[in-house]
C-alpha cells in the first residue's frame, strides 16, 4: 500500500514532466504542423544554462529564470533562422529540417561543452523530503506536480481568456480564417514558439533536477518520450498530449513495479512496445481523429 | 457610374490557381452605403473575387483600392485591419470554440472594454449571440452559425462587409431570416458586397448587380434592370450587356 | 447492368448533406447531376465511390449489394471517378499516371494497356511529360484517361470543365461521349456549365438540400418550375 | 528511347545495369589507383549504399520516412556476428550465452541469412503498426523502434556484452561480397520499385485518395516494402559487422540514423538518388573529417560524434531542403535521367537546324 502510494507519486511527477514536454511539442504541431525534433535541444539549452549559472555561483532563482529565458530565446532563433522560410513547406520537409536542426544543435553543444557530463550543482532543498505515515516523499516531486498543475491551469486560462490565446487555438483549427479576423500570422508563429520554448525550459528544470547531469544529447530521451506521449494521445491536441504524458509515465512506473528487477534496464523498450501495440489498434492515438485534410476531396 | 466616393475599386483583377484562370480582368466599384450583389453560376469566379479582395486568393494582376488606400500587395491581416470584413463561404466558425470566443476573435484588434461595448450593441440585433454565448459554435444549427458569422464580421465595424453565399445550404425559412438581416444591415447603411446564388432574392435587396460567367464580367447594372431572361443568358455565358 | 442507389443518407456532424437519395443509373447513359452549391452533388459522388461511408442506405449493381465500400473496392467494381480539384500524382509522368490504374485494375501488360487508354484521349506525344506540368485542360483529360484504364462500368466525373475555356470544354464533352460509345459505360456528370449538361446528357437529375427535386430530359428539367426556383432563378 | 519501351521489368534491368556499371567503374579506379585508406572508404561506401537503397525501398516508395532501419541493421549485424565469432572468444566474452550460440561457428552466408531472417521476422511482426502511420507519427514511432532495439542490445549482456564492444567477429566482408550483394540489392530494389506494388505505392505517396481510386492497396503494398527493406538493412548490417570486426549498440543509434536518412533525403526519391546521396555524404564526411582531424580512419560509423562534421552535415541537409526539397535527382532513376537529358538536347538541336535553314 505504502509502496503503491509512493509509486503513484513517482508516476504523477514523471507524468508531469512528460506532459510538459508533450505540450510544448503539441503546440507547434497543432498550429504549424511542425514536428519539432529540436524540442529536446531547447531543453538541453536550458540544462547547460542551469549548469553554467549555478557553477558560477548565481542565486538559484536567477539561474532558473536564465534557463527558461535561454530556452525561449533559442526557440525564437529557430523560428527566425530555420522555420520561417519553410512555413509553406511539405510536412516531410519540415520534419527533416527539425531533425537536422536537432543534430546541428547537439553538435554545437558538443563543440562548446565537450562530451563529458556536466554535473549541475543543485541547491540542497531539491533532495529534501518529508514523511507521512512511514512514507518518504520528496518535496521535489510534490513541487513538480503542483507547478505542472499550475502551468496547465495558467495555460488553459491564457488560451481561453486572452485574445492571442484564442487566436492560437483558432489558428490550430483554421489558420486562414484566423487571419480573416485580422490576426497577424507572424504574431501567431512567434507566440507559438515562445510558449513552446517556455514549456521546454520548465520541463528541463524538472528533468535536470531529477537527473542532474547534462550532456549534448541530454534532450533526446525526454524529447522522444514527449513525442511518443503526443502520438499515443493523438498528435496535435493539447489535452491529448497531457493525457498521453501521464499514460506513458504510469505505464513506465507500473511496468517497473510489476516486472522483476531483471527487466528494469529494458523499461524503455517495454514501454515503447506497449505504445506500439496501442497504435496498432488506434493509429491516430487514443483521442485521435483521422486527419480530415486527407479526407477532404 | 459611382466613381466619386467609391469605397472599393477593382481594376483589371485576375485570379489564377496555377494554370486555372478563375477571374479574368475584372473591373468593379462599390460606393459607400451601397448594397451590391455579385451573381453567377457555380464556378463562375464569385468566391475567388471575394477571396482576392482580402488577399486569400492568388492575385495575378490588377489593382485594388480600398478607402483611398492601395491594398493590392497587402497581407490579409493588414487588409482586414484597414476596415474590410469577409463572412466566408460555409461560415467557417471556429467550431470547437464558444460563440463568445468566436466574437472576441472578430474584434481581435479591440481592447476588452471596446469589445464589450460593441458586443452589447450587436446582441440586440443578433439575440442568438447572447442566448447561446457560451455554447460551442459547432453545435449551433446552420442558420444560427450564419448569424454568429455575420455578427463576428460586424464587431470590428467594417467599412465594407463582404458576404459569401450566406444562404448556402440553409432551409428556405432560415434563408428568409438571413435576408432580413441583410436588409436590416442595409437600413443601417452598412456597405455590402454580397455573393449569392439565390439571384431573385439577392436582386430584390441590392442596389446594383454584377454577373460573372467563366471568370469574366458578363453583365452589370442597376438591380432592377436585370430580369430572368438576361440573367439566364448571362449564366450560360452568352454575352450581353444591359 | 444498372447501378441502384437506395435511400442514401449522409450526415456530417449533424448537417444532412444527402437526405434519402434514390437513383438508378444505367450503362450507356450519360446522367447530369446539377443543383446549387452545397446541394449534395459531390457528396453523392463521394459516397458512391467509397470516399465516405453513408449514414444510411445501400447500393446494388448486378447481383452485388453493399452499403459500405472502400475507394479501392469501388474501383475494382468498375466505379471509377475524377475529382473536382484535380488529383493527379504530381511527380508522375503521363504514362505512369495511367499505368497505376492499368497495373491494379487490369490484366495483361500494364504499359500496353496504359498506352491504349492514353491513345483513346490523344495523349500520344505527351506520354513522357510530367503530369503536374501539363496545362490545366490536359490535366483534366489525364484524370479521365486514368479513370478509364482497366475495368469500367460507371464513370463519375466531377466538374470536368471547371476552369476550361469554351474549346477545351467542347473537347471534354466529345471525349466523354466517345468513351460512352466505345466502352458502353454509364457516366455521371457534375458540371456548373449548364450548356454542357443540356447538350450532352440523356437525363438530368437536380439536387437541392440533399434531395432530388426533379429529374428527366434536359428540356423537362429546364422548364420545371421547382428547378427554376431553387437553382436557375427567375 | 527504345530501351525504355516494352515490359517494365526490362527497364528495371537496364537501369540496374547502368547504375552497377558506374559503381563498378568507381570500384575499379579506387582498386587500381587508391591507397589502403581509400579502399577502406570505398568498402564503407559500398555498405552504406546497400543500407541507403534498403531504406529507400521503404521511404522512397511509401513517402514515409523511417528512423528505425538502423535497428534492422543492428539485428543483422548482431545476428550474423553471434554465430560466426570464435567460440574461444565467446567463451570469455559471453560465457552465459546459450550453448548453441556460444559454440556456433558457421560460415558467412548462412550467418548473414540468420541475421536477415531475424530482422525480417521482427519487421513482419511489427510492420502492421507502422504501415498504418504516416507523417510525424510514423517518424516518431520508427524512432521509438530504433530505441527499442538499442535498449535491448545494450542491456542483453549475456548475449551481446551489453554496451561494450562485441569483438572477434571474423572479417569475412571482402570487396567481392560487397559488390555481389550490392548488385543483388540494386536489382531487387529496382524490380520492387517498378513492380505494380511499387508503382501503386509511389502513386499513393503523391496522392493517397487518387491512388486508392486507381485500385491501389496502400497498406499491403507498404507492408511488402517494409519487410523487404528490413532484409536489405540487415544484410548491410552484417556486412558492416564482418568488415569492422567489432560492433557495439551505440554504432546503431541516432548518429547512423541521421547519416542514413540524410543520404536518402539529399539524394532524392529513387534508387539512383540513394546512391547519389550516399556518394555525396561519404565524400563530404571524409573531406570534413580530414579538415577536423588532419587524418582519416575510413569509417563514418564507429567514430565518436565529431561535432564539426555532423554540424556541417546537418546544415547541408537544411540547405538542401530549402533549395532543392526534391533531392539531387528528384524522383528519377538513372536511365530516365539519361532519357530526359537526351530529350532536352533534341529540341534545341532541331531549333538550331531550323535557324540555319532560315
Amino acid at each position: 500500500m505504502q509502496l503503491a502510494f509512493q509509486q503513484f507519486i513517482n508516476a504523477l511527477s514523471l507524468g508531469s514532466i512528460y506532459a510538459l514536454v508533450a505540450l510544448g511539442v503539441a503546440i507547434l504541431f497543432s498550429i504549424l504542423r511542425l514536428a519539432n525534433f529540436a524540442h529536446g535541444e531547447l531543453m538541453t539549452t536550458a540544462g547547460f544554462t542551469l549548469y553554467m549559472t549555478l557553477a558560477s555561483g548565481w542565486n538559484w532563482v536567477l539561474a532558473v529564470i536564465a534557463a527558461i529565458a535561454a530556452s525561449v530565446v533559442a526557440a525564437l532563433i529557430l523560428e527566425r533562422v530555420a522555420y520561417r522560410r519553410l512555413r509553406n513547406a511539405q510536412p516531410l520537409t519540415l520534419l527533416m529540417t527539425s531533425f537536422a536542426v536537432s543534430v546541428a544543435l547537439q553538435s554545437i553543444f558538443l563543440l562548446t561543452f565537450g562530451a563529458r557530463p556536466k554535473g549541475i550543482e543543485l541547491p540542497a532543498f531539491v533532495d529534501a523530503s518529508f514523511r507521512i505515515g512511514g512514507m518518504r516523499v520528496q518535496w521535489l516531486d510534490i513541487a513538480i506536480i503542483l507547478i505542472t498543475a499550475a502551468i496547465v491551469f495558467g495555460l488553459t486560462l491564457f488560451l481561453r481568456k486572452t485574445v492571442i490565446g484564442l487566436a492560437l487555438r483558432s489558428a490550430a483549427d483554421d489558420f486562414q480564417t484566423t487571419r480573416l479576423m485580422g490576426v497577424k500570422a507572424n504574431a501567431l508563429f512567434v507566440g507559438a514558439f515562445v510558449l513552446s520554448g517556455m514549456l521546454a525550459g520548465i520541463a528541463a528544470l524538472f528533468y535536470f533536477a531529477t537527473v542532474p547531469n547534462v550532456v549534448p544529447s541530454s534532450g533526446f530521451e525526454p524529447m522522444l518520450k514527449g513525442f511518443i506521449a503526443c502520438v499515443i494521445g493523438g498528435l496535435g491536441s493539447l489535452p491529448a498530449a497531457i493525457v498521453g504524458g501521464f499514460l506513458l509515465a504510469f505505464l513506465e512506473v507500473g511496468s517497473d513495479a510489476l516486472l522483476s528487477d531483471n527487466f528494469s534496464p529494458y523499461l524503455d523498450a517495454i514501454v515503447f512496445l506497449i505504445a506500439i501495440v496501442i497504435l496498432r489498434w488506434r493509429p491516430g492515438g487514443i483521442f485521435g481523429v483521422r486527419l480530415t485534410a486527407e479526407q477532404r476531396v | 457610374m459611382a466613381t466619386q466616393g467609391a469605397i472599393l475599386s477593382i481594376a483589371g483583377l485576375s485570379v489564377s490557381y496555377g494554370t486555372v484562370h478563375a477571374v479574368r480582368q475584372l473591373d468593379m466599384e462599390i460606393s459607400e452605403g451601397e448594397t451590391v450583389v455579385l451573381l453567377g453560376a457555380n464556378g463562375a469566379g464569385k468566391s475567388s473575387t471575394l477571396n482576392a479582395i482580402v488577399g486569400l486568393a492568388p492575385r495575378s494582376g490588377g489593382r485594388l483600392v480600398f478607402a483611398g488606400e492601395d491594398i493590392t500587395r497587402k497581407p490579409t491581416e493588414a487588409i482586414i485591419r484597414s476596415g474590410l470584413a469577409l463572412v466566408p463561404e460555409g461560415r467557417r466558425l471556429f467550431s470547437n470554440m464558444t460563440v463568445r470566443e468566436n466574437l472576441r476573435l472578430g474584434a481581435a484588434a479591440l481592447s476588452t472594454a471596446e469589445f464589450d461595448r460593441e458586443r452589447q450593441a450587436l446582441e440586440d440585433m443578433f439575440p442568438i449571440t447572447r442566448r447561446r454565448a457560451h455554447e460551442q459554435a459547432g453545435l449551433l444549427s446552420g442558420g444560427e452559425q450564419q448569424q454568429v458569422a455575420i455578427a463576428r464580421a460586424l464587431l470590428a465595424r467594417p467599412k465594407l462587409l463582404l458576404l459569401d453565399e450566406p444562404s448556402l445550404g440553409l432551409a428556405p425559412i432560415i434563408v428568409n431570416t438571413i435576408f432580413e438581416i441583410i436588409a436590416e444591415l442595409k437600413r443601417r447603411k452598412v456597405t455590402i458586397l454580397l455573393v449569392e446564388q439565390n439571384a431573385e432574392r439577392a436582386l430584390s435587396i441590392a442596389d446594383r448587380a454584377y454577373v460573372l460567367a467563366q471568370g469574366r464580367l458578363e453583365l452589370s447594372g442597376a438591380a432592377g434592370s436585370i430580369n430572368a431572361t438576361t440573367l439566364e443568358k448571362a449564366y450560360l455565358g452568352e454575352r450581353e450587356h444591359a | 447492368m444498372h447501378l441502384q442507389a437506395n435511400d442514401v443518407v449522409m450526415k456530417f456532424k449533424g448537417v444532412t448533406a444527402l437526405d434519402g437519395v434514390d437513383m438508378e443509373l444505367r450503362k450507356g447513359e450519360i446522367v447530369g447531376l446539377i443543383g446549387p452549391n452545397g446541394s449534395g452533388k459531390t457528396t453523392f459522388l463521394n459516397v458512391l465511390s467509397g470516399v465516405f461511408t453513408p449514414t444510411n442506405g445501400n447500393f446494388r449493381m448486378g447481383d452485388r449489394q453493399w452499403s459500405k465500400v472502400s475507394l479501392r473496392e469501388a474501383a475494382r467494381l468498375g466505379i471509377r471517378r475524377t475529382f473536382q480539384n484535380i488529383r493527379l500524382f504530381p511527380s508522375f509522368t503521363v504514362m505512369e499516371t495511367v499505368e497505376v490504374a492499368s497495373a491494379w485494375l487490369d490484366k495483361g501488360d500494364r504499359r500496353e494497356n496504359a498506352r491504349i487508354a492514353l491513345d483513346a484521349l490523344n495523349f500520344g506525344q505527351y506520354r513522357d511529360r510530367i503530369a503536374s506540368e501539363l496545362s490545366y485542360g490536359m490535366q483534366r483529360r489525364l484524370e479521365i484517361a486514368r479513370a478509364i484504364a482497366g475495368r469500367l462500368e460507371f464513370l463519375l466525373v466531377d466538374e470536368p470543365t471547371a476552369g476550361l475555356n469554351h474549346g477545351e470544354s467542347q473537347d471534354i464533352v466529345e471525349v466523354l461521349q466517345r468513351i460512352r460509345d466505345q466502352r458502353g459505360c454509364g457516366i455521371v456528370l457534375i458540371d456548373h456549365d449548364l450548356n454542357v449538361i443540356m447538350n450532352v446528357c440523356d437525363r438530368v437529375i437536380v439536387l437541392a438540400e440533399g434531395k432530388i427535386i426533379s429529374s428527366g430530359t434536359p428540356q423537362q428539367v429546364r422548364s420545371d418550375p421547382k428547378v427554376i426556383a431553387a437553382y436557375l432563378g427567375s | 528511347m527504345s530501351m525504355l519501351s516494352g515490359k517494365w521489368w526490362k527497364q528495371s534491368l537496364v537501369g540496374s545495369a547502368l547504375l552497377l556499371a558506374i559503381l563498378l567503374a568507381i570500384v575499379a579506379i579506387v582498386a587500381l589507383a587508391g591507397s589502403t585508406t581509400d579502399m577502406r572508404i570505398l568498402m564503407v561506401f559500398l555498405i552504406n549504399v546497400i543500407a541507403a537503397i534498403s531504406l529507400q525501398t521503404y521511404a522512397g516508395n511509401s513517402g514515409n520516412i523511417s528512423f528505425g532501419h538502423v535497428g534492422f541493421m543492428a539485428l543483422g549485424a548482431y545476428g550474423s556476428a553471434l554465430f560466426t565469432a570464435d567460440p574461444a572468444i565467446k567463451a570469455i566474452g559471453i560465457p552465459d550465452a546459450p550453448a548453441f550460440i556460444r559454440e556456433a561457428q558457421i560460415s558467412f552466408l548462412p550467418a548473414m541469412l540468420i541475421g536477415t531472417v531475424i530482422a525480417v521476422a521482427v519487421a513482419a511482426a511489427i510492420g502492421r503498426v507502422f504501415v498504418r502511420l504516416s507523417g510525424a507519427a510514423a517518424a516518431v514511432a520508427t524512432l521509438g523502434f530504433m530505441v527499442i532495439v538499442y535498449t535491448l542490445l545494450s542491456n542483453a549482456e549475456q548475449l551481446t556484452r551489453g554496451s561494450k564492444a562485441f569483438s572477434g567477429i571474423p572479417e569475412y566482408t571482402t570487396l567481392g561480397w560487397c559488390v555481389a550483394l550490392l548488385a543483388l540489392t540494386i536489382v531487387v530494389a529496382r524490380l520492387l520499385r517498378d513492380s505494380n506494388t511499387g508503382l501503386g505505392l509511389r502513386a499513393c505517396a503523391d496522392d493517397p485518395i487518387a491512388g486508392q481510386a486507381a485500385g491501389v492497396d496502400i497498406l499491403n503494398s507498404r507492408y511488402v516494402m517494409w519487410v523487404a527493406s528490413a532484409a536489405g538493412a540487415a544484410i548491410a548490417g552484417a556486412l558492416y559487422a564482418h568488415y569492422i570486426g567489432a560492433i557495439l549498440p551505440k554504432a546503431f543509434h541516432f548518429e547512423l540514423t541521421f547519416v542514413l536518412v540524410t543520404m536518402v533525403i539529399v539524394g532524392g526519391r529513387s534508387i539512383t538518388g540513394a546512391v547519389a546521396g550516399a556518394a555525396l555524404i561519404t565524400i563530404l564526411t571524409e573531406v570534413l573529417r580530414r579538415l577536423e582531424n588532419g587524418f582519416s580512419i575510413g569509417s563514418i560509423n564507429l567514430s565518436e560524434a565529431p561535432g564539426l562534421t555532423t554540424a556541417v552535415l546537418a546544415l547541408m541537409i537544411v540547405a538542401t531542403l530549402t533549395i532543392r526539397p526534391q533531392g539531387l535527382v528528384s524522383r528519377w532513376e538513372i536511365e530516365e535521367l539519361l532519357q530526359r537529358w537526351q530529350l532536352r538536347q533534341k529540341p534545341q538541336a532541331s531549333a538550331r537546324t531550323e535557324e540555319n535553314h532560315a
